[in-house]
Formats: C-alpha cells, structure tokens, sequence
C-alpha cells in the first residue's frame, strides 16, 4: 500500500512541478500586466515542438536542443509582448485577456499547420525507468530533472524578486503600476522582463511535458488550463501561492483517483472542482486579502 | 440622525479606526476632517457597509443598522459619493440620475416595464438647472469635464432622495467658480431638510458651511466642535503639523 | 474607418459570390460521376482520416485510367468531418446541397457517420463507410453500408481469449463511440472481475490510472483506445511502471504494427495478443501497399484499414457501374444490399440486411515485429 | 444549392440568437463568462433527452430547454458571480470542462460519448418540419426573431440600463441602491435560457447531439461574434454573428487543401479578433448603430 501512495506522490510531484512551470509565467504576467496569459499554453508547445525539431530532426544533443528552444520561445514571447500587448496597456485588462484568447487560437492554428496534426513523439529512445527512495518509486530520467529544474528555478525566482536590483525594481511596477510610473520606472523593460521568463520556463515545462507525453498542438492548452486554476488558488500575482497552488492540484489529482475516490473518467475535472470549491471558501485566494473589490 | 459607536476596524496590524464614536444632529452640516491616512475614508465605508465592520454599532435614526449590504442602507435613505469619482461614463447624464430615482423599481419583473419617463425627466431637468448642467442631458457622463463630474455624482446622491447624504472630498480639485455651485447646492440640501457629513480638506470652503466639525487622528477620535473653536484647538493643530 | 468595415463586407460578399457563380457543380454531367467523401482530416484520427482519403483516391485514379466507369470517370470530393458528428452533418449538408452527390463515402469515425445519417436518410444519400465499426451503425438506415466489421464482434473475440486464460483483468478504455463500443460488450461477456479505468481523449496522463491498477493484482491488461497516438503514450507510460503483465489490445493497435515496434521487447516479454480482422497476405494486396507508398512515401499506418478502404471504393465502384443513372439511389442501395462474395483483399465480402459485411475478427500475437494470427 | 443555403441560414440564426444571449450577460453587464456554452450544451441535452425519453416535442422543449439552463445559471451564478474579472474567465472556464467531462461520464442520463440520436424533428399539427426544408427555416426565424424582439427590449429597459452602469462600475450601482448579485444573477439567468433556446434549436435541426457539443472552440467563436459586433451593442451582434459565419465558411470555397481548412479558418478568426481589439474594441459595426 504504501509503495502505491509513495508512487502516486511521485507522479503527483511531477505534474505538479510542470504545472508550477507554467504558473509562474501566468503568475509574473498577471501580477505586473494585468491579465491571464491565455496564449501561455502555445509558448509550451512550441517550446516542445522547437526542443523535437532540433533534437530529433536535426539531430543536437539534449542539452544544446534545450537551450535553443528556450532562447527561441523567450524571444517569441518578447515579441508577443512587444507588438500585441504593449499597444493596449494601458486599456482596460479585458482587451490584453480577449487578445491573448486570439493569440492562443492563431498559435494553434500555425502550430497545426507547420506541424501537422499527427501526433509526434519527442525523441525516438524510450529511457527506461529507474528506481529511487529505496525502490520505492519508479521515476524515468526526466522526471527527476523536471522535478530538480523546477525547485531550482522557484527558489531562484523567489531570491531573484527578493534580492536583486531588478527583482526589486519588478515588486515595485507589480504592487502599483501608476505609482511606478510617477516615480519615473521604465515599465517597457520591466514587461520585457516577465514575458521573458514566464516563456523561458514555459518552453521548459513544454520540453518536460514532451518527455512525459506525446506533443499535439492542443498539448499547451490542456496543462495552462491548469495552471490558470493554480495560479488563482495561490491568490493572484503571489509567486508562492501558484507553486503550492500547482502542486496541490497535482497531488490530489495524482492521489484522488490513484485510491480509487474518484472515478478515473473524471480526472480532467479535478482541477476545477478544487478551484471552485476553494473560491466559494476564501474567494481572494490561499494568500491574497480581502481588499481585491474595493481597488479600482 | 447618525449615532456611531465603537467603531473599529484593523487590517492586518493596522489599526484603521480605533474606538471612533460620534453623533451628528438631524439637517445639520458636519465637517469631518484629519491629516492623509486618519482613516476618515474608511469609516465612510464602515458606516455605509461597504467595508464589514470588525467591532462597533451604527444607529440610524435610533434603529441599528445590522451588517447588511450597502445597497440597502440607501433604501433606507443614506447615500454617499466616493474619493475617486464613480459616475457611469458610458451612459448619458440622464441615465445616470434615472439610475439613481428608480430605486423603488428593485424588484426585477417591473424593472423590465418602462417607467414613466417624462415624469422622472422634470425632476433631472430640475436638478440639473440647479447646477447648469441641464444642456448635457443626453451627453454621455464620460464627455464631462471632472467639475461637472463631480457634480453629477453629487446630484446622483441628491437624486436618490436620501436624507442622510455623506460627501467624500466634494471640493476636491474643483475650480473656484464650480465651488460656488458645489456650496449652493449643499447648503440648498440643508434648507430641504437634508443631514450631510462632509469629508474635506479645503478648509475655509468646509468651515464655512459646516455647523460642527469632527476631527479624526490616526482612526482615533480627537474632537467635535463648533468650527470656530476647533481652528483654535491646539490638539488639532498639532494632528495637522504632524505630532 | 467606415469604409473599410464596408469595403471588408463587399469585399467578403463579391469574393463568396464569383465563388457561387463560376462553381457550378459538375455533377450529372455526361463527363464524370462526383461522389462526396467525408474524413477526419484534422485532429487526432487525422492519420486514419488521411489514409482513407489516398487510398480511395489512388484507386479511383487507377479505374479511371482504366475507362472509368462505364466511360465516365468518377470524382471524389472531400470535407473534414473532424471526427465528431456536428462537422460531419455540416459536411453532407455542403456535399448535398452544394454538389448534388447521391452517394457520400465516409465517415471514417463512427461519430461522423452517425451524424451524418440523418441527412443522407432524409435526402435518399447512399452513406458508405469504410471504416466505422460502432454497433450504432448497423441500425443507422437503409442506406447506410460499411465495409468494416461491428465492434461488438471485437469484443466477443477478445472476451472470448480472456475467458479461457485471465480471472481478473484490468481495462484502460477512452471514453469514445468506438472505444466505448468494444468494452461494453467485453464486459458482458467476460466472466471474470474487471478494474475498469476510463480517459477522456484529451488527456494524455495515465500514470495515476497505471499506479492504480499495478496495485489491483491483475493477471492482464486490455489496451482499448481510439487512436494509435494514446496506444503509444499509454504503452510510454506502462514501460515507465516496469508493466508485468500480458496484454490484450483492441484493433487499434493490432492494426499497425509500427507503433507497437516502438515498444517489441516490452510486449513480447509481456505476451500481447490483440484482435483485428485478417488482412491476408495476398499479391493483390502487396500490390496496393507498393503502389501507396510509391504514390506517398511513406507506409501505410493502418494494415486493416487498407482493406477495409480498399474493398470499400471497389464495391462502391461495382455498384454505381451497375446502375446507368447513379441519382437513382434506390436501385444503388439494392445493387449494395445485393453483393454477395465479393473478391476482395478480405477475402469473398458479402452485404447482409443491415448494410454490414461478414467479416469477423480473430486473434494475433505480437512477436516483435507484426501480429501473426493465432488459432485458439 | 437551395438546401445548402437553407442550411446556412438556420445555421446563422441558432448562432445569431445564441450570441444575442451572450451579448446579454458579456456584452451588456460584462460578464466575462468563458463557460456560457455550458447553456448551449445544457439546453440542447434537456431537449434531446426529453424528446428521446419521454417523446416531449419541439415546441415544449423551447421551454423546458429555457427552464433547465435557467435554472442551472441560478445555481452557477451563486457559485462564480462572486468573483470578478479574470476570477470569473478562469472558473468559468473550469465549469465548462467539468461539463464536457460530466456530459462524457454520465452515461444514464447522456448515454455518454456514443451521444443521443433519433431525436424527432419539430412536427407543427402533425406535419412533420423537416430540417432544410422552407418550413424549417421559417420556423427558425420566427423563433429566433421573436426571442431577439424580447432580447432587444431587455436591453433597452430599465434592467438593461442597470446592466449597462455594472458594466461601467458595479460598486457605484450598489451606492445608488441596487442589488448588484441580484443584477447580474438575472442577466445570466436569462441569457441561459435564450442559449438554452438555441441549444434545443441546434439539437431538433442536427437530430444527433454528443458531449462535442461543450467543446472549447465554440466560446471562441461566441466571443468573436459579440466582439467584433461591439459588445452590449444588440444590431452589432447580429451582424457579428453574420460576418464571422461567412468567413468561418470561406476557406471551405475557396479551395484551401483540405487538411489545412481548419486551421485556415481559426487563423481567419484569430486575426479578426485581434485585429478588432486593435482597431476598434468597441466593435466594427459601431457606426450603423451610432444612435443606439
């Protein structure tokens, strides 16, 4: 029994360090721009379907073929930034969300057409699996650096806001972006910032995903969806609440149907039935406050 | 008319408004005045529901108002404008005083029947002469200049027939010949009968048409008097100069 | 601004308009027959959905070199029918409406052509489907044929070997038509326990539902999903958990052998027995698959739908050349209902009174490289 | 080619009224409600079922299909209209995929993937209205223009001018003494009945129904319809409706390869979604209706 929960937590740790990947990128976005990235899910794909075209059409070693695509995906989401979203700041955050939503079908849209609709693998080896925590769980290669990466990337995110400068100049345009601006904060760069990241991690999670499943143009829609769930459990624009967010969505997801209290035909509805549920309890999120309402 | 008692509220650490007790006379003008952050806004959202109360009563009119939702209290004949001003800019002048008499039309089947039009649009006529605004009838409120627009939220209050009306800064960066109307029209409400508690920072406008002041310090209650006495008071004057 | 909106608008009409005009449908004319086709041609059945479309395609290139039909060559149109029954029903309305067709090859999944059989019945439409196996098709109208089996026999088949080998199996089915199909009738006939665990065909996790039945103590596993892209991920993911059990697969993935090579040494030390109609070696048929890849470049996917496809467009081509007017489809449904024997790469195909064929399913082993039948 | 256009013109009605209804609770009181299709999805279930069930016709199903959604917008709105702005997008649309997996699991009621046929078609004393037929379509109109005349005067009534201040500033129409909850529980109460409408419209034309019908794409669509129409704008709808229609259709003419005719039309709709929020977020049509 216990070898299945220690197994069903592996595999809900995974998900949820994927998911986390995501929802930082919506968390930044939100928490500086203003709106939910809608079109987040297609920088995943891409980020995968880039990470398949150098890897195993052209043949690069894992490690170069990870640092093209991310480095490719940070830049599409620069531009994302620059041409689509950085016109209408300053409108109401209902035009930036609609033009995410048209951003996200188009992506789509291109990604079928470049690749196909087929359903593509990321690379041909199948690596088999390796025990760990005493054989206990069964984890394939990269499970374990999608997991590692993950942790690594939170926390250098947390110390990055925290501590350096521009972590610092980043906390300032996300608590008030009028008052920032007063003071004179080059708020282009500081969008350049997040956009960057939040694609850098989401090519990232994309390529992890790529090793977990098969790559499909709806792959991005599926996983950001979830992610919007974690990113508003954890109180919007709270980097801390979208990571524990992500992983409780992960685990319960993992460990309601692995001990049979769910039905497995309603694994995909999970997700939501948790974030609603928690939005009629506390509807300002895990960590956010009451006063969301009032603000302008 | 408005007897506040206790009335405290804490975010976070924070103690916004501590203690805060007053009374305010029926058809009489209150000043309620503090430096930035003495938590004067928040105890408008506390006395008009906007905000849960943590601990403390309010009595209308002797009845103690429970923590309803706002949108009752102005049934019960307490309006209020905001810091910020919130008009409807998308709908036209008229719209938005028809919004505010046809609070009697809540329930939802005879809201979807017209009411009787001509008759509400003498009274906007009427108010809107008062403050000269009665050419931008069918102008959508967010064509107006911000005086104008201050006025039309203040007239929204008027218009709700309210008999309890609390002005959140009226005189907040109106120009002086708008001020003039500002006035005319408050002290026009306290010949009808009307009781206003005014938050204002423009000192001779508002010590001119109050007939009492409250000062408030650091959500605290420091004093209430007659303007003339409260100028002089040294406690006031030391709260301003930053004790 | 105004005038672009009114420009966008004429400018949309006028191009939908010379559209109308100049697309006059060349049906009825002495030249050539046009028939419809409805395929899933995006989405995850899309490689199924493609292959259908060349290999019907190759072969009425192949009769109309050869004179056609009766002298006149025939034309195959062809709509995405995206695998669900809404498109399909906006995809026989167009064929239809818009090119006057009398007879619709397709659909290929069955949702396509249950959605689409309310029209073509309306309309007297001959619906030829090469592919679709759900049990609801049989019922679906008189004149609605197909030249695939019924799943249910699938399912007494693989029932049947369960019976005789497995007390308590576990089932990992996707919650669709076809897929759905094949395990209702498993569960009726097989005796044993079963630990049933159902996905929806946008999910791609299975390693919770894997975690899960590793727990139950199973003797076997039935592999049951609607496309080989699931099969393989499902299979990733089995390899993943050190998976010790023998398989049972349904015709998806019995079908084609390449995405089970992917996998061989897990499913041969594993044991994988799977249930698909026989496609047997024959001249003929190494013959079509030279020429399709030939034509394409590539393999065919789908062994026993290159059958199915294949003698499917034969005997539709046999029928409509036994009719002189092919608007007529009253006597194309007799000719239909009237084959009998027919040679075909499955072997005689005969046409029984619900419009299915006589073709059954048996058992194969996978032993590394393709699925040999097996007696039992 | 008559059928064909018969076809697209029910088509383009059922749309039309659907995103009026949309146009109600997203354009008018600014609902962003990305699950609206779960009205669609319900309406058209609640008829099929009834008519495959208890053999309940066409013309009492409109109702039953308006009762059901309706009351189930009751029930949603307790849970989301809470929340606000992106809290809404996003758990809005969390309750459509719950849908789509409940429509797929609940196999008593929905009979589940395999999808309900044999629905009847809408029978007017005892002639049988079949679909693509003349009488069908006039059907369709009459149903669908009356439900746009009832729409029309919700939008210019006094409940539709408080819809239109919740939209400007919610907070400001509580200080002017409505109940605000209630407002906007009512406008997504009645824009579920008229989608629940066009829900039990969809399923007596198309006589198949399966849990496709939630699927995500469509409130894509529904979005761009009541965007480029200019939202809360009721002729800008209609038009919206009509132009999105025509180029969802356009890449099925001119002649694209077939594998890439659906990406083509989502890119078609991906630009003109993006490219009205640029140019004129308050719609395309705004300049017919200035007046309005």
């Amino acid at each position: 029994m216990s070898e299945l929960v220690a197994q069903l937590i592996w595999n809900g740790l995974v998900t949820g360090a994927l998911i986390a990947l995501v929802a930082l990128g919506l968390t930044l976005i939100y928490g500086i721009a203003g709106f939910i990235q809608f079109a987040h899910g297609e920088i995943v794909a891409l980020g995968a379907y880039n990470f398949m075209v150098f890897h195993k059409l052209m043949g690069w070693e894992i490690i170069p073929a990870v640092g093209i695509s991310v480095l490719i995906m940070i830049i599409i989401g620069l531009i994302l930034e620059r041409f689509f979203f950085r016109p209408v700041r300053e409108k109401d955050p209902m035009i930036p969300l609609v033009i995410s939503i048209g951003l996200s079908i188009g992506l789509q849209a291109i990604i079928l057409i470049f690749f196909g609709p087929n359903i593509l693998t990321i690379s041909d080896k199948t690596h088999a699996s390796i025990s760990i925590f005493g054989d206990k769980i069964l984890a394939t290669p990269s499970q374990i650096i999608a997991i590692i990466s993950a942790v690594i990337l939170m926390i250098g995110l947390g110390v990055f806001l925290k501590k350096s400068k521009i972590g610092k100049y980043l906390r300032a345009v996300a608590s008030n972006r009028e008052v920032a601006q007063v003071f004179g904060m080059n708020i282009d760069n500081s969008m350049k910032w997040i956009f960057g990241i939040g694609a850098g991690m989401a090519a990232l999670a994309g390529i992890f995903l790529g090793f977990e499943q098969n790559l499909e143009p709806l792959m991005g829609v599926h996983i950001s969806v979830k992610a919007f769930s974690a990113v508003i459990l954890g109180a919007v624009g709270s980097i801390r609440g979208a990571i524990i967010g992500a992983f409780l969505i992960g685990l319960t997801e993992s460990l309601l149907v692995g001990m049979g209290v769910i039905p497995s035909g309603f694994t995909s509805a999970i997700p939501f039935v948790i974030l609603i549920g928690m939005l009629l309890l506390r509807p300002e999120g895990l960590f956010g406050n009451r006063f969301e309402s009032l603000r302008r | 008319m408005l007897k506040i008692q206790e009335l405290s509220k804490k975010f976070g650490g924070v103690h916004a408004v501590e203690k805060f007790s007053f009374e305010i006379k029926p058809n009489h003008i209150t000043g309620l005045i503090g430096p930035n952050g003495a938590g004067k806004t928040t105890a408008f959202n506390l006395i008009t529901n906007f905000l849960p109360r943590d601990k403390g009563e309010v009595f209308y009119k002797e009845e103690l108002i429970k923590k309803s939702s706002a949108y009752k209290l102005v049934k019960k004949g307490i309006a209020r404008t905001f810091q910020q001003i919130r008009i409807f800019p998308e709908l036209t002048v008229k719209e938005n005083l028809l919004l505010a008499m046809s609070h009697d039309y809540d329930n939802w089947w005879n809201s979807f029947g017209n009411i009787d039009e001509n008759l509400e649009e003498e009274r906007i006529m009427e108010l809107l002469k008062e403050v000269n605004l009665e050419k931008y009838l069918e102008e959508k409120a967010g064509n107006l200049s911000y005086g104008q627009s201050k006025l039309l939220e203040i007239l929204r209050v008027v218009a709700t027939n309210a008999d309890l009306i609390l002005l959140d800064e009226p005189a907040a960066g109106v120009n002086p010949t708008m001020l003039r109307i500002v006035e005319k029209l408050i002290l026009g409400l306290k010949e009808k009968g009307k009781t206003l508690l005014v938050i204002e920072h423009n000192m001779p406008f508002l010590m001119g048409i109050s007939d009492e002041i409250i000062v408030m310090e650091s959500g605290k209650f420091l004093c209430q008097d007659l303007p003339e006495k409260v100028q002089k008071d040294p406690k006031v004057l030391e709260a301003y100069l930053g004790g | 601004m105004k005038n672009f909106t009114i420009g966008l608008i004429l400018g949309i009409l006028v191009v939908f308009g010379y559209q109308q005009l100049n697309y006059n449908p060349s049906v009825n004319s002495s030249e050539a027959i046009v028939i419809g086709g409805i395929a899933p041609l995006t989405g995850d059945a899309a490689s199924l959905g493609i292959q259908t479309q060349e290999i019907s395609n190759m072969r009425v290139e192949e009769v109309n070199k050869e004179g056609g039909i009766n002298g006149r060559n025939l034309e195959i149109i062809w709509e995405d029918g995206k695998c669900t029954p809404g498109e399909a029903s906006r995809a026989a309305q167009k064929l239809i409406g818009i090119d006057k067709v009398s007879v619709i090859l397709g659909g290929v999944c069955s949702g396509e052509t249950l959605g689409a059989t309310p029209i073509t019945e309306r309309n007297k439409v001959i619906l030829f489907s090469p592919i679709s196996t759900s049990p609801e098709v049989t019922h679906a109208g008189d004149f609605v044929f197909r030249s695939a089996p019924s799943d249910s026999t699938q399912g007494m088949v693989l029932a049947d070997y369960a019976n005789k080998h497995f007390k308590r199996v576990g089932l990992i089915s996707e919650n669709t038509d076809y897929a759905l199909g094949v395990a209702n009738v498993f569960e009726e006939i097989f005796e044993g326990e079963i630990v049933r665990e159902d996905y929806l065909s946008t999910e791609s996790d299975f390693k919770t539902r894997i975690t899960k039945l590793k727990n139950e103590k199973l003797d076997a596993l039935i592999i049951n999903p609607q496309s080989p892209p699931k099969y393989e991920i499902i299979l990733k993911q089995l390899q993943e958990q050190n998976w010790k059990t023998p398989f049972l697969v349904n015709e998806v993935a019995a079908g084609n052998a390449e995405s089970s090579i992917k996998f061989k040494d897990f499913l041969v030390k594993n044991k994988t027995v799977g249930a698909n109609f026989i496609v047997p070696e024959s001249d003929e048929l190494n013959d079509v698959l030279q020429k399709y890849e030939a034509k394409h470049g590539k393999k065919v996917e789908y062994l026993n739908y290159t059958g199915t496809s294949y003698d499917g467009i034969n005997i539709l081509i046999h029928a409509l050349s036994q009719v002189e007017n092919i608007s007529d489809t009253e006597s194309i449904r007799d000719e239909l209902y009237a084959i009998k024997d027919f040679p075909g790469l499955l072997g005689k195909v005969s046409m029984d009174e619900n419009g299915d064929v006589n073709i059954t399913y048996t058992l194969f082993e996978f032993n590394g490289e393709e699925f040999i039948p097996i007696s039992e | 080619m008559i059928e064909y256009i018969f076809s697209l013109i029910i088509i383009t009605s059922i749309w039309t009224l659907l995103a009026q209804s949309y146009n109600l609770s997203f354009g008018l009181t600014g609902l962003f409600n990305l699950g609206h299709i779960i009205f669609y999805g319900i309406g058209a279930y609640t008829a099929a079922i009834l008519n495959t069930r208890y053999g309940i016709g066409f013309f009492p199903n409109l109702i039953f299909a308006a009762l059901v959604s309706g009351a189930f917008a009751a029930f949603f709105g307790l849970l989301t209209l809470r929340l606000s702005g992106h809290y809404l997008a996003i758990a809005t649309l969390g309750a459509a995929m719950i849908a789509t997996v409940v429509a797929t699991n609940w196999v008593s009621l929905t009979n589940g993937p395999l999808g309900i046929r044999g629905i009847e078609e809408p029978e007017f004393f005892g002639k049988i209205i079949q679909a693509d037929s003349l009488e069908f379509v006039v059907l369709m109109l009459i149903i669908v223009v009356f439900c746009n005349f009832l729409l029309y005067k919700i939008f210019n009534s006094p409940f539709g001018r408080i819809q239109r201040a919740i939209k400007d500033d919610e907070i400001a129409v509580r200080a002017v003494g409505k109940n605000t909850f209630a407002a906007k529980s009512w406008s997504l109460i009645l824009s579920a009945a008229f989608a629940g409408i066009a829900g039990c419209l969809y399923t007596h034309y198309r006589l198949f129904l399966d849990p496709s019908i939630f699927a995500l794409p469509e409130i894509i669509i529904l979005i761009l319809m009541v965007v480029v129409g200019g939202r809360g704008n009721f002729k800008g709808a209609i038009l919206g409706t009509i132009l999105v229609i025509i180029i969802g259709e356009l890449p099925r003419f001119i002649g694209f390869p077939d594998n890439i005719i659906g990406a083509t039309r989502n890119l078609l709709f991906a630009a003109l979604l993006i490219g009205t929020m640029f140019t004129r977020p308050q719609g395309l049509f705004t300049f017919f209706t200035e007046k309005e």
